[in-house]
Order: structure tokens, then C-alpha cells, then sequence
């Protein structure tokens, strides 16, 4: 339940038999074929899986060394979010939970989980900040579409955490008869490493495909991190490969010093706990959580993943961010450069490789793909 | 007399058939009108109160206490400022002190529970620090002679309330329904009154959901050592001309409601 | 260059010599395996093929017997149109063309010829009337922000007839640099067969993959047809098994008796010809081409593909016309039963699925997803 | 005298260095007053008239003809009524009809033909209809006694030129730039006539981009039989009061440009 110092169950006695009964659940179905042999099945021929492992080769003359992009763009829904919401709502389902919750940000875990309950036939609540909803209007009407319901949250700057933290409201009052499904590598335990477990295939078909298709392991994976789910489950697989330096890209906002960003691995960030687990968080001197800021919903988060605080803690992993400018330059290069839209999140780990001069060969995790994010990066980039 | 101790006499002491415990969110609407409500609580009957820390949020909390953390941030409310507001208040009740974790972890545990120690408070509500997490903050608090107040829920079961009971110090929070604070409909707790009653040693006292002098007279009923009574009087804090004679006048009634015999009412019945 | 008395080359001298040019490239390229190797490659790499075929269990629930999806909805861009846009972006560049010119209606074939060209780093041009433009304005921005430049068509209805013939006019004009990418199997030979050949991937994976999974051939093969090309894709496996029905469905817009549809074959329009080539169409009895009408921007046309008139006279397949309504209808309902929001073009064929009672095995062709449709299809749903 | 005879005694007669064929687009913007542009242009000294049916998407035109078409067809054009604006023409001067293969299709290529035919026409251009795609309309339109003049462009290698050339009937169309029909700045075309000329038995008239009198002037001297003006007589009638004397005044100084002696111009400069 810790990664070092970090992880734990913060979260009121209420939900404390709830996260025993989903521990109990998650571990009786992880060791049953039948519940892989169902995900597995679903992961191929509904979610598209696997993913290809794309030689960028326009980008990779860009910046003078091979770069390999490993394209959850291209699964269903657009992103890597299925990859988690599918397992945790058939989870629910076998938990016989009648009602599913989610958080969303940029409206990809929003969508994936009101996908996974749409085909699954499980009712769906999900919550979203106002700001949100007004930045990822594509993805609420996607979602009100496959039958969910969005429940716009009023409260702060109207973004994740307040959509996490009313999420985490509605559980305790309903948690008899509702599953929450946690979008990202956060919340208590057993939430981080049930969502790192979720995504690691990520990895495991990226590092199983770069060996048979190049015979040699990448110089460095590179992901960006909001909460930080896509990062991990691209990491996890290369934990023990001490030859490959893992790379996780932070939302730096307006930059770094103008405190409007949402960096807290970056910036040091002290520990704290903010939605059940302890980790690095953006907060002041008194404890009270910072508003994050960054162009994308994704990533516009002060908290993240407590084995992200942990792995850069112990150095396994190196963590450092790009600003708003920097992602919607990545955004169009890759655009142009390669055909592919991708999520203003993922831009960010596109952007720190296109800042980046040394190296040989670089795994991009391509977490999604950027058609929602359209409307506000056109804008921004003065096209129309 | 430790706070341990002087909560147990508070409770013990109660001129009512239970405890009445205001809640009020420290700093809110600021930090002078908020121990001018407390004041005003104490004054009305309050035996204790429970004082909260704003945190910008606060999981267990419903609409009405957060938007009153929010506003009190927003108009300046530090954990120092109050603190300040516990040591004015301590000296005429026992001051319980209700935040989120984060709070203690931003200047250390250690040292928040010392400075809570010498403002006077007598215990503490973490809500965001179930038992498994709460071995060094209760720690921290019995060395203090603080008191680490558990919750538990009606979703706690058995096994785990013993254990929880067990550990418990000042009194049990009986959290009255699943879900966060609120004025709401409440059901017949007897039956979680006795379960976590049989669990513990302390006095066990009902919160969340309470608004009315009848919720508070019925939750007696019902077998409450302790009353707490939270977002319907952040409400009227919110909403009144003069916050604390408003505060006041509704702690009095929800005190004769406790003084008073037990009405009939049908338990399925609405009572807020 | 002719299937039964449909097809040919009705075009303008000017561009007769580029016709017989680009026929000769692309027999040269179809032999070489060179050619095979890339675009097998980047089909793969690039744009996620093979794609799944999904067996979509609550769909065939509701309908009574199995029905298995072809995911093209998956392919990167979101639609099959990126198997063709690529196929012939290649050919350009082998062909030494520095410029592609393409027409679009629901800007899926923009998209991906935009895509194609991003990628080989090919300027694009990308014709598509001011009404469509208007109905999928999120494929508008993707044009742009890939580098392509959309050029508006104000003529006539302003959808996918008025856009090719003023391609067509660019290609008149620019033929000696210029390569125009065709988006569907219409337009003069080699075109229809050339993108049928670049689209047959599409049935030839189902058909193995059925094979392979379910140890049969499906007892039909449905698709939506506006030019044609993912129902082309799909049958062309599928010609020479005589116990696999081929369903092409087309679009009824407010209903056959309007005359506001887009159904030349189901209503048995009268062989014509339009933009190169002949088919059937909905023209009047002078001659004059009609205005099709249809709430999919991708149906919306009045002619087809010469091989599906062909198809229909030697009875080998049959089309069929569903109303914008029961589009609509299956959009909402594929959705909220399966979580996939298809395109509503491929709501088209789900929509006959849905309508049809008898049958034991169908295979529907979802040729896109529906992102793009989602604005225009809430408002017509009353969702928001 | 077939339709063709018609044709070569026009270019034969010519009292000008090249055949002056003007285009109207028939019931632009109404058939009466497209029949009294028709007849202003023979008056104004035209020695054939291109007469155009209307179509919905004409391919080979550029946006003046097209809206031109576009417009008749809204104000009720038919085919049959070009047709009698064909008839109306046609003991005047020789018509040559155009329109795309889907207006004959309609009616059947060969009751179309017979119909031209019986309207006076004495030729056919169908731009969508190449060499390829020829044989039966070739086959209707000799049958017939009308020309079906062939089109080529500069495009066109000199083997195709030779197979498109032997089968030429009345002229050959060169079209003068790769493009549509409009107004535009032309090069020079004396190598393309040239090419053409030598595959052909016919006279070789030039059209698209031919606007002003110099045009036509250049057109003559670089070697062209005739010169087809169409798009700058077209947008004359679009934004005249008058139309018919207003393309009457231009045929006039276009056939008085074909008239004159050569001007010594630049063959880079522009022209239009």
C-alpha cells in the first residue's frame, strides 16, 4: 500500500471496508484466468490492442535520433484510459456494483469509463469541472451519448481536483450499491497499483516489440504526468532495466517560476496528501492545496501518483516539464511532421524529446489523441 | 487536566441528557466573528465544541462547511490565526479541533499536536486518517494529552469497530449516515448507537446529518452520549445578519431539545 | 477501365494523358513489392491495421442473432478513408507529384489525405463545399492544424458534389504537378478499381478472420454506400462466395419519396455520368444531376461507385436505403449498447441491422467513428 | 449541306484572317434573350456561334460559365429550349452546340443527335466526352451529318494528337491553356497550333483564356483557323442592362481585332 513514504489510505473511515472489499476483489480477480481471458479479449478486439510501436521517421530526423511512439491514440476512444476503465468496471461487475463513478479532467478517463459502462450495462456518473466541460466539450457530449451522466462541479477552479474530490463525495454517501473508478495512478491504495497494474501492458508490448523489432531496448521512455497513469504503465515494464532511463513530463503552465503550472515532481514539492494517498503535491506553507494550471485538463492537477514521488525519490525515474507554449508547439510539430494529432497531454512528452539534443533512441508514450483538445489549441495557436 | 480528561468531564457533566457539541468552522465568516460564535455556543449550552480548521479539501465535508473553508481562506483564515481562536475559547470548553491531515503533515505532526496542546484544545478529528494511518498521530496526541477522536460509520463492521473502540480516546464519532456532513433525513441510529457503544469504552457521540432540536432530542433517544451539530449552524453563520446571536439562539434550542422528554415521532418521518 | 456498361473516363481531354500516366504508375506499383512492403508497413505501424473484428454481444442480443463489427473506426484518423489517402499518397510521391489535391464531404477523406500528406511531406489541398464544412467543422480544424489548406466551395448545394467538380477544375487546371487523391471508387479509370483494390483489406482481413474464429463466412456482409468505398472494401473478398449476401445501404434521407435522399442505386437511378464516370444517379429526366440529401455528409451525393451499379444489375449484391431518422437512431443506440459511437455514415448499415429480423450472421462494416458527427447529431437528437 | 459542309464554308469564308466563333450560354439569363444575343453576334460579324445546354456541374468550365449555366437552368432552361434558340440561329450562321454527355445521355445519344440535327445544329462539343469514350456519339453524329468536334489541349502528346486529329470532324477545339473556360492571361500557342495543325485535315480553332481583341489578334497570327471567345461574353451578359448589344459592341471589336493588321506585341507581356 506504500511505495516508500508515499501511497497509504487517507480517506474517511466510511469508505475504509470499501477499499478492503476492492483490494480483496482486485486480488481474487488478478489471479483468475477467466477474468484476464475476458479483459484480454476485449483489450484486442474492442480496444484495438496492441497499440502499434510507430517509427516517427520525420521526427526523428528533427531531432537527429530514432523515435519510437507507442500509439494508445489509437485506441478505442482515443486514449490509454480504456485500458484501466475496462478492467476496473469488469471488476465492478463482478463485484455486482450496480452504479459506476468516475472523475474526469480532459474527459478521457470521463469517456473511457462511460464507454466501459455502456458495454458493460452499468450506470454511469461522471463528474467534471465546469472549466473543463467548457475546454472539453467534445468529449461531455461524447460521453451524455453512451448513456452517462456528467455532473459539472462548481467548486474552486472548477477543474480535476474538485471533480476528484466531489467524486470521492458521492462514494462515500453511495458506496453500497457504487464503484469508483479512478481514472489514474492515484487515490488510496489499492487504487495506484491496481491502475499501474491496468496499464502496464503499455509497456510490456512496447518493450517486448522494440526487442523483436530493433534487438535492443530504448535509450529512454518518455511520458508525460498529470496523475501519471500513462507514464507508469510505459515505466513499469523497464523498472528493471537499469539501461533505460525513464523520462516523466510535467504540465509547466505558464513556467515553472510564475507558480502557475502543475509540476509538483519538478518543482520538489513537498509531500502531502491530497485525495487519499500521500505524494508530491503543489500546496502552501499552511497545507492547503495550490490550484494547478496547464493548457491541458489531463494534466492541470497539483497532486500525482505517489510511486511517481517515489520512483523520483529513489532516482529510478527523472522528472522535469514543459510549458504551455512548448506543448502546442509539439502539438502542431507533430501534426505536421507525422499526421498525427496528438492529446495536448501526451504534446508535452512530444515536446520535451523535440527540446531535448542528446540521445539515441527515445519511446514516446503517445497516451491520446488530440481531437479534443482541437477547438482550444486552434485558438491558442491563432490558426482560424 | 488533559484534554482527554476534560472531555470526559464535559461529557460526564452534561446538565442534558447528552452532550451538545457545536460545530464551527474557525475563521469563518472571519477569525473575530468566529470565536464570537463560539462564545455564543458555549453561552447557549454548548458542553463542547468542536472547532474546524479550513482546508481547501475537505473530503467529508458537505456543501455548506466547505463553502465556509473556502470563504474562510479566502478571507485569510490561517491554521495559526485559528489556533489563536482555540486558546480564547478553551478556557470555557473543551475546544475538539476538526481538520485534514494535510494540515498537521504541512508543518509536521509532532509539532502541530504540541501547538494544538498549548492553544488548549482538547482533541482532535483527522477524518481523512482512518485507523490504519493513525498510529503516529495518536502517538503524538496521548503524549500530548490530546485526544485522537475516531470516527466510525455505519458502514464499519463489527471486527473492525472493536478495534477502532479500542483505541479510542475522548469519545467515539459516530458517523450518523454514509455520507459527508450535511442537514439531511435521518434514520433510527439506535441500532450503530449500540453496536459502537458495545465497541468502546468512551462516551460515543452522533454527528452528521443533525440540524433540528428533534434530530438532536431523537439521536439522545436513541442512546447518544454526544450530539454534534455542524452544517446547520455553518449555515446560519453564513446566512444571518449577526452570525453569533444567531448561532446562539439555534444551540438553545437544540439544548432545550435535549433537555426536553423525548417527542413521539414516527422514526421514518422527516425531521429536518 | 468498365464494370458491365459502368465506368469510363468521361473527363476532359487535359486530363487524359495524367489518367493513362497514373494507370500506368499504379499497375507499375501494385507489382512491386517495394511498394507492398511500405504501405504494409505503415498500414501496420502507422495506422493500427489489422483491425479488429469485434463481436459486438449486446448489439446482437438485442437483434437476435450474432453481428460482428469490422472496426475501421479504429484506423488512425478514424475512418477506413486512411487506406486509400495513403495507398495513393505514396503512388504521388513515386509518381513525383509535389502537390495532392482531394475533395471531401464529411472530411474523413480530407483528413486522411491530409494525414498521408503530413506524413511524406506532400503539400495538400483540400476541397470541401461551405454546408459540409459548416455540419464537420472538427475536421476542418484537423486539416488545418496538419498543414493542409481547405479550400471552400460556395456552388450549388455546397456539400461532396460541388467539392469534387471543383477539384476536378484544379486538377484540369494543375495536372502537370499535381496528383488528385480520390476519395471513394468513383471518378474516371483507374480510379474506381484502384481504390477498391487500395480499400479490399478491409474484407480480406474479416474474411480470414472469420474464418479463423468462427470457422465460417458470415451469411451477409452489410455496409453503408455514398460513393461506396468501405462497402467496395468489404465485398470484394466476399464476390466469390455465393452464400455471402452483400447488403449495400444507402442513404434515405427524409425518406425514398421525398426525393430528399442520396439512393441512386436503391431507387434504381438511371445510368449517367458525373465527375468521370458512368454509374447510376439521381439526375432529372434532362439530364440535370440532383441535389442529394442526407444527414450524413458522407452519403450525401447523388451519384455511386460504377461497380455497385454493376453490382445491382447482375444482382450479386443489393442496396437498400435507411432514413436520417433511423441513422440517427442506431448512432444513439450502437452507443449506448456498445459504446461505440460510430460515424453516421456507418450508422447507416448499423441502422439496417437494427431493422432487419431474419438472418443468422452479419458482418457490418463500421467504416468510421462518429467524433465527428457529434455536435450535429445531438442537436438532431435533442440531447444537450 | 451537312452540318460539317456547313462548318468548313464558314471557316472557308471567313472575310477575316481567322473564323471569329463567339459562345453563348443558351437561356442565359433567358432562352429569348440568349436567341437575341445569338443574333447580335452574327450581326456583329461572328462566323459561327457556340451554343451552350446547360448542365449542373459543367467540369471544363471555370466560375463564369458555370454560373452562367447555373442561372439558366434556375430561370427554366431546358434542353428543348436550346434547342429552339438553336433553330431560331441556325439559318443565320452555323451553330455548334455544347454540353456535357449527361444531357445526351438523358435522351439517348441518338435521339439527342437527331434532334440537334433537326434544330440546325451543325456540330457537337462534348468536353467530357474524350477520344476513348467517342465511338458511338462519332458513330450518331455522322450518321446525322453533324461534326463532332474534338478537343485537345496542351497536354495531349503527338501520338494521341495524331488518333484524336484523323477522326476530327468540322475544326479541332485547342484548348489554349490546361485549365477551364475563363479570362486569363494566355502564352503564346503558335508551337500548339502548330502541333495540331499538322495532325489534322481540318481547320484548328483556339479557345479558353481568348478575351480581347488582342487575344483573338495573337490567336490568328500564332496560327489559329478560328478563335472561341466565351467567358469575357458570358460575364458581358451577366452584368449588362442590354446584354444582346453589349456582346453585339464586343464581337464587333473582336472581329474588327481579327480584322486588323498584327500588332507588334510582346508575346510575354500580358494580354488580357
Amino acid at each position: 500500500r506504500r511505495f516508500g513514504p508515499y501511497g497509504g489510505q487517507y480517506v474517511p473511515e466510511t469508505l475504509m471496508p470499501a477499499l478492503e472489499e476492492l483490494e480483496a476483489a482486485w486480488v481474487q480477480a488478478r489471479g483468475d484466468a477467466a477474468f484476464h481471458a475476458e479483459l484480454d479479449g476485449l483489450l484486442r478486439d474492442y480496444c484495438g490492442r496492441p497499440t502499434p510501436l510507430y517509427h516517427a521517421e520525420r521526427l526523428s530526423e528533427r531531432v537527429g535520433r530514432t523515435v519510437l511512439l507507442k500509439r494508445e491514440d489509437l485506441m478505442h476512444t482515443g486514449s490509454h484510459k480504456l485500458n484501466n476503465a475496462l478492467g476496473q468496471a469488469l471488476l465492478a461487475r463482478r463485484m455486482g456494483k450496480e452504479r459506476i463513478i468516475a472523475e474526469t479532467g480532459a474527459g478521457s478517463h470521463g469517456v473511457a469509463t462511460a464507454t466501459a459502462c455502456a458495454l458493460l450495462g452499468i450506470e454511469c456518473v461522471v463528474f467534471m469541472g465546469t472549466e473543463d466541460m467548457r475546454r472539453q466539450r467534445p468529449n461531455v457530449l461524447r460521453m451524455q451519448l453512451l448513456g452517462a451522466s456528467v455532473h459539472p462541479v462548481e467548486a474552486g477552479a472548477r477543474t480535476l481536483k474538485e471533480a476528484t474530490s466531489e467524486a470521492i463525495r458521492d462514494w462515500v454517501t453511495n458506496v453500497a450499491t457504487t464503484y469508483y473508478v479512478i481514472g489514474s495512478v492515484v487515490g488510496p491504495a489499492p487504487y495506484p497499483a491496481m491502475v499501474r497494474d491496468l496499464q502496464r501492458r503499455i509497456g510490456d508490448e512496447a518493450r517486448a516489440e522494440i526487442l523483436e523489432r530493433h534487438g535492443r531496448l530504448p535509450g529512454r521512455v518518455v511520458a508525460c504526468v498529470g496523475g501519471g497513469s500513462n507514464a507508469l504503465g510505459a515505466f513499469a515494464a523497464f523498472l528493471d532495466d537499469p539501461g533505460v532511463e525513464l523520462i516523466g513530463v510535467e504540465a509547466g503552465g505558464d513556467g515553472l517560476a510564475t507558480m502557475r503550472h502543475g509540476a509538483p515532481l519538478t518543482v520538489g514539492g513537498r509531500a502531502g496528501v491530497l485525495h487519499g494517498a500521500m505524494s508530491a503535491l503543489m500546496q502552501t506553507e499552511d497545507g492547503q492545496i495550490r490550484e494547478a494550471h496547464s493548457i491541458s485538463a489531463g494534466l492541470d492537477y497539483p497532486g500525482t501518483g505517489p510511486q511517481h514521488a517515489h520512483l523520483r525519490d529513489t532516482g529510478r525515474a527523472r522528472y522535469e516539464a514543459v510549458t504551455d507554449v512548448q506543448a502546442l508547439d509539439a502539438f502542431r510539430t507533430l501534426a505536421e511532421l507525422e499526421g498525427i494529432i496528438p492529446a495536448l497531454e501526451s504534446s508535452h512528452a512530444v515536446a520535451w524529446v523535440l527540446g531535448e539534443g542528446a540521445g539515441e533512441l527515445d519511446l514516446i508514450c503517445l497516451s491520446g489523441r488530440g481531437d479534443k483538445d482541437l477547438a482550444e489549441a486552434l485558438e491558442r495557436l491563432g490558426i482560424e | 487536566m488533559t484534554g482527554i480528561e476534560h472531555i470526559a468531564a464535559a461529557f460526564a457533566g452534561a446538565d442534558k441528557r447528552a452532550a451538545l457539541m457545536p460545530y464551527l468552522m474557525g475563521g469563518f465568516p472571519d477569525l473575530d466573528t468566529s470565536r464570537r460564535i463560539g462564545d455564543a455556543c458555549i453561552d447557549a449550552g454548548a458542553d463542547l465544541l468542536e472547532l474546524g480548521i479550513p482546508f481547501s479539501d475537505p473530503l467529508a465535508d458537505g456543501p455548506v462547511i466547505q463553502a465556509a473553508g473556502t470563504a474562510a481562506l479566502a478571507a485569510g483564515a490561517t491554521t495559526d490565526g485559528v489556533l489563536e481562536v482555540c486558546a480564547a475559547l478553551a478556557p470555557r470548553a473543551p475546544v475538539v479541533l476538526m481538520t485534514y491531515v494535510n494540515i498537521l503533515l504541512a508543518r509536521g505532526i509532532e509539532r502541530f499536536v504540541d501547538q494544538a496542546a498549548r492553544a488548549g484544545a482538547a482533541g482532535l478529528i483527522v477524518p481523512d486518517v482512518p485507523l490504519e494511518e493513525s498510529a503516529e498521530l495518536r502517538d503524538a496526541c496521548d503524549a500530548a494529552g490530546l485526544a485522537l477522536v475516531a470516527l466510525v460509520a455505519p458502514t464499519t463492521p463489527d471486527d473492525r469497530l472493536a478495534r477502532i473502540g479500542a483505541l479510542a480516546r475522548g469519545f467515539v464519532y459516530t458517523v450518523a449516515v454514509t455520507g459527508t456532513t450535511g442537514e439531511r433525513r435521518g434514520g433510527d441510529a439506535s441500532e450503530l448507537l449500540a453496536r459502537v457503544k458495545r465497541s468502546t469504552s468512551v462516551p460515543v457521540a452522533l454527528g452528521f446529518g443533525i440540524s433540528t432540536p428533534e434530530d438532536a432530542a431523537r439521536a439522545a433517544a436513541d442512546g447518544a452520549d454526544g450530539v454534534i451539530v455542524g452544517s446547520r449552524l455553518v449555515r446560519a453563520a453564513a446566512e444571518a445578519q449577526d452570525p453569533a446571536t444567531e448561532v446562539g439562539r439555534l444551540v438553545a434550542e437544540l439544548a432545550a431539545g435535549l433537555a426536553a422528554p423525548p417527542a413521539h415521532t414516527d422514526s421514518a418521518a422527516p425531521v429536518g
